[in-house]
């Protein structure tokens, strides 16, 4: 089993026919992605990969069953797109834009919640379940099926530790990228409950950053609820303070958001930590037995 | 985008706070100039340095002027000195007040709950620094329904806890610096001091950060702060910082001599926490994004190189969004234009890979495939190895 | 607040929505005035009765005129005319449009979801009366979230559906009304017909209804409106309209002669009811609503008997927020300063019942206790019995 | 047993010392209504009838326990008033304010929603739970308790309908006026369903009048699901089209609200139709037996 998305998740992609979106759309229809519509207003009535387009989200969930939708649109449009899957019904949703306004994701997430959504991202590489399903860019060479559940905000990290484990002929269940932040639609906590109710996952690795301090919930979620062997890594250990690293959520303010006090959280949690993916993979290894 | 305070006192006088008399100078001709006509300055007056980032008020960032000469020989001093390695470039006098109780308010976002946040403290002035520190007594927050913005019993309520005897005006204060942080996008929105005055309240300090994911909807408010704060705080930049500036790079200066490229922000973090703790010292952070092409990696080996302290440069590539083809286009591309001087450590992997490898096999480069055999051997290259 | 259409034109105008050129004139002297310099009227147009309700068009209330003689006698005619038993007032004269397409446009409330609801429909024009009967094929509903306002892709997609080209100048549009709906407080703001015409669309008639209970926001506007109407709509009233309106007191004139008094909409709808079935035919309803005080009972009961057609005044009180001691010094009051020709009536009971009913019993009156004896008695009395 | 509201329950009153605040509190209080504090903002720290006078609800919340909180303010009041009640974490909240702006209730009806409260009204009498306590401006003398529920838009109908049911010996459970529109926080619906669930209420009077649908989504209720009797009056059967008579929500706008509709789609659903009080009391009696 996998968390999230399987073989049978039927997909919906907005910004289809854009560069970005026509490319990963081949990419995940080849790696087995049930794609069965996309959207990009203007094109309706073309076709992307032997994919029918649309125009509106409304119209293609009007002629397909549509689990997930995800979108390859720019950042100014990731508001609109979100809005228009949530309202046509949809209750997975991916954002894949990044530098998405907060305001617009405090009025998507807001909606989403109120239509009972679920949203990934904004600035997520997705999740893939592999051997089953991608929905998002995760390079599916890395990735093995499997049963450790690979959580990250980002994306190219959850690319290093699946390689990482992938070639200790570890494979995973599920990885997902929540994004850089600094709001995000699935937390930590939400993705580790899934793992925890999984019965297919066995150990799962978190993957934390500097900044914010959604490391520190995730830690008392660890610590009160689950039951199965957490590995974490946090980056950003000698990130200097003040300076944003890449992701608008990774940034150390003051004394808020240091990766030494997330990996004291995370150690006494029960978590074990590795400070590089390999080391990650060497840890997830021996509690595998 | 963090503006200075003068402009944040700009931002927030358009909508209705109350702020101080001022005037901002930006060199010791002009202040010269203006002195001559003295009634240009408010004064007695406050001189500040205009500068971006907190705690001058403790380093010397702040001093008051009586007259004019006090004020011409105070500013001209501040003006080209040294407030904690930076150069003050600009000086703000404004209106000294009289001050009878500083507050502390705020509107910013929370994570969390996914709303706007109203966070105000008893306690305001200089020992309130980051906001993330504020979880004291004394100390309130609210969350904001967007749908409904600050309701009236709230403002009376946190007027009441603030012990502020005018709640009309404050409930006033509080609408302006939330619609200011709706309608122009802001993050944070912060007064510290709020001062409480024999002629009301007063926004004594203004840190305003925009965001900068929302500048399609502001492009002529972030041209003007812009093109402001070259006067304001930019002294002579970096050359790798003015590139970076002018491509839209996203490029951290840091102290050591490793130059770092990688494409994506949770690699590049882990790429110099590998270099520090494998006793390296990385000269930047450069993240190219999930978006990056060709052009993306010839212009960040540009910035980064850009950067005489360079001494090797090493480039992480995982290949999900971005594709190892483009990549290694574009460092193809870079060399064939360019002399590099330092020896060049790549590691790729990832989407079209065996495509990308080809490239650069054609050109003699090889590259690694474990990242942290990568970091060694730059590390290793760095020490002279 | 129900607005006329020049009215509605105004406030959609000021939001940006595009309506005709247009003229309106209250009277005959006024009309051949302006007439002198006809350039004031946009030629050719539309002469349109400006009367509070709908279907003038089918009852000869729209006329075109493509002269300036025509104009003047067309308009003529139609000031001073009766129109569905009410005389024309004002006439609008607007720029006539060439009509492509005609579409209906409405943003409402929907009690059902507790939001706004925009309405559309492929069909506009004079057969669409009521919106409540749009309900068939070619109809689009959504309900808006007022946390996110119309998003960009509900107006595409509305566009589509209604088969309009332009679809970013109906987003406008449409962002315009539902802008003014919200920031105007309105119940209903509905465009029928939305006209598509060669220079793009245009609003060519406009209902508008501002919600009564929020006019302590809208103050300026609500008196400019009804200052507008004593010149636009209202004909001599009668007496007791006059006075109502004057007092605020909740009055609708009906046909019959038993003059009803209740304090309680329910109640006063029962009255009506009990009435009517009992073959007796009600003068008025006139409700004083819970928070009714002596003096609003005193009100009450000179408006309805300003009806010369009342026979009889059927009081009915039970008094819940209404207090019944309150309530009997009101009618003692108004008894000690007036004569009263018709028989008075009296049902009473509730809150302080024993206190008012003693009150009234020192000026003999005896009051009923049951409500459907009370209206029995008063139908008998005014049919003479 | 009673819906809503039972002596147990704890009562805050917003506006508490304004005139009809503290009238309409000593005569709650007198019926045995468990009042335990009062909000006045800038009135705090005194007393009414012996209750305690808080300036903010937060503050009344923090000394007491709080079931239920009724406002006596202003229209133009009565969104901050419920706004701040609910954000104090009261989950029954009673309106009685005529006149409050749709937009208000609009705003204030989602966020209760949001917040897991319950609003009654606005412009309601409140309701009464005949022996035990009543929470508004139900006139105790016309009510008496036993097993039949009364539900109604307007206020003074439903008194005039007590009376008559009290008259004929016939006792209620709950008495609830849900108020006179255009916008409602409980529907008839809500309440049938409380109404429904309550092992007490044996019977069930519903009062509806002209305007808008929701007596047609009630005849839909009890066609489908109620198992309890429903006897119903409709008022306005002699409303002349386009009029507003007294209630915001009772007005027939061309074909849509009119009474002689409504009754035929309730008494299609099985409910029984009654004229006027008189004879609602007298169809009551006859199915009690």
């Amino acid at each position: 089993m996998s968390i999230l998305l399987s073989g049978e998740t039927s997909v919906l992609v907005q910004g289809i026919t854009g560069n970005i979106g026509s490319f990963q759309t081949a990419v995940m229809q080849e790696y087995g992605t049930n794609v069965v519509a996309g959207v990009t207003p203007g094109k309706g009535g073309e076709e992307t990969s032997g994919i029918p387009v649309y125009d509106f989200v409304s119209e293609a969930v009007g002629r397909h069953e549509v689990d997930a939708a995800i979108s390859y649109v720019p950042s100014k449009f990731a508001r609109d797109a979100a809005l228009e899957a949530i309202d046509a019904g949809i209750k997975f949703i991916v954002m894949t834009a990044e530098g998405v306004p907060v305001r617009d994701m405090m009025a998507v997430l807001n909606h989403a919640e109120g239509r009972g959504a679920t949203v990934l991202g904004p600035d997520t590489p997705g999740l893939i379940s592999p051997g089953k399903s991608k929905l998002g860019v995760h390079p599916d060479r890395m990735t093995a099926e499997g049963d450790v559940g690979v959580l990250s905000r980002s994306g190219a990290l959850s690319y290093e530790i699946c390689k990482s484990l992938t070639e200790k002929g570890i494979g995973q269940s599920t990885v997902v990228g929540i994004g850089g932040g600094p709001l995000w639609g699935m937390t930590q906590v939400d993705v580790l409950k899934l793992f925890e109710e999984d019965p297919e996952t066995k150990v799962i690795v978190l993957a934390g950053e500097v900044g914010g301090s959604m490391e520190q919930k995730a830690a008392e979620y660890i610590d009160g609820e689950m039951t199965k062997p957490v590995v974490s890594i946090v980056v950003g250990r000698s990130a200097p303070a003040g300076k944003r690293l890449g992701h608008a959520g990774a940034i150390v303010e003051g004394n808020a958001g240091r990766a030494a006090d997330k990996i004291d959280v995370l150690s006494s949690a029960g978590a074990k930590i590795g400070r590089s993916p390999g080391e990650v993979a060497k840890i997830v290894d021996q509690l595998r037995g | 985008m963090k503006t200075v305070e003068c402009q944040g006192k700009d931002l927030l006088g358009a909508y209705g706070v109350p702020v101080p008399d001022r005037k901002v100078v930006t060199s010791k001709s002009l202040l010269g100039l203006c002195a001559e006509d003295c009634s240009q300055f408010p004064l007695p007056g406050m001189v500040k340095a205009q500068v971006p980032f907190g705690g001058r008020g403790k380093a010397g960032g702040i001093t008051e002027a009586d007259t004019p000469s006090e004020l011409l020989s105070r500013a001209s001093e501040m003006i080209g000195s040294d407030l904690k390695g930076t150069e003050v470039r600009s000086v703000l006098v404004e209106k000294r007040a009289e001050i009878l109780d500083e507050i502390y308010l705020a509107v910013t976002f929370d994570a969390g709950s996914r709303a706007p946040l109203l966070m105000a403290g008893k306690e305001g002035g200089v020992d309130v620094e980051s906001s993330a520190r504020l979880r004291g007594e004394g100390f309130h927050t609210a969350r904001i329904d967007t749908a409904l913005g600050v309701p009236p019993y709230l403002k009376r309520l946190f007027a009441k806890k603030l012990g502020i005897v005018d709640a009309a005006a404050f409930g006033d204060l509080v609408e302006s610096v939330y619609t200011m942080y709706r309608k122009k996008d802001a993050l944070l929105v912060e007064i510290n001091p709020l001062a409480v005055t024999p002629d009301g309240l007063m926004a004594l300090d203004a840190k305003v950060d925009l965001d900068d994911g929302a500048e399609f909807r502001h492009r002529e408010l972030f041209e003007r702060l812009r093109e402001e704060q070259k006067h304001l705080i930019e002294g002579e930049k970096g050359e790798p910082q003015r590139l970076a500036k002018e491509y839209g790079v996203d490029y951290v200066p840091l102290d050591g001599d490793v130059g770092v490229i990688s494409d994506g922000a949770g690699t590049g973090m882990l790429t110099l926490d590998v270099i520090t703790e494998g006793g390296g010292a990385p000269a930047d952070f450069c993240e190219m994004g999930g978006e990056a092409d060709a052009r993306t990696v010839a212009r960040s080996m540009e910035v980064v190189l850009a950067n005489p302290d360079v001494s090797v440069l090493l480039i992480t590539l995982i290949g999900g969004l971005t594709r190892m083809d483009h990549m290694a286009e574009g460092i193809a591309n870079y060399l064939e234009e360019n002399e590099v001087g330092p020896p060049l450590v790549i590691r790729m992997c990832g989407t079209k890979e065996v495509e990308g490898k080809r490239i650069l096999e054609g050109l003699g480069i090889d590259t690694y495939d474990d990242h942290s055999e990568a970091v060694g051997r730059a590390v290793e290259l760095s020490r002279g190895g």
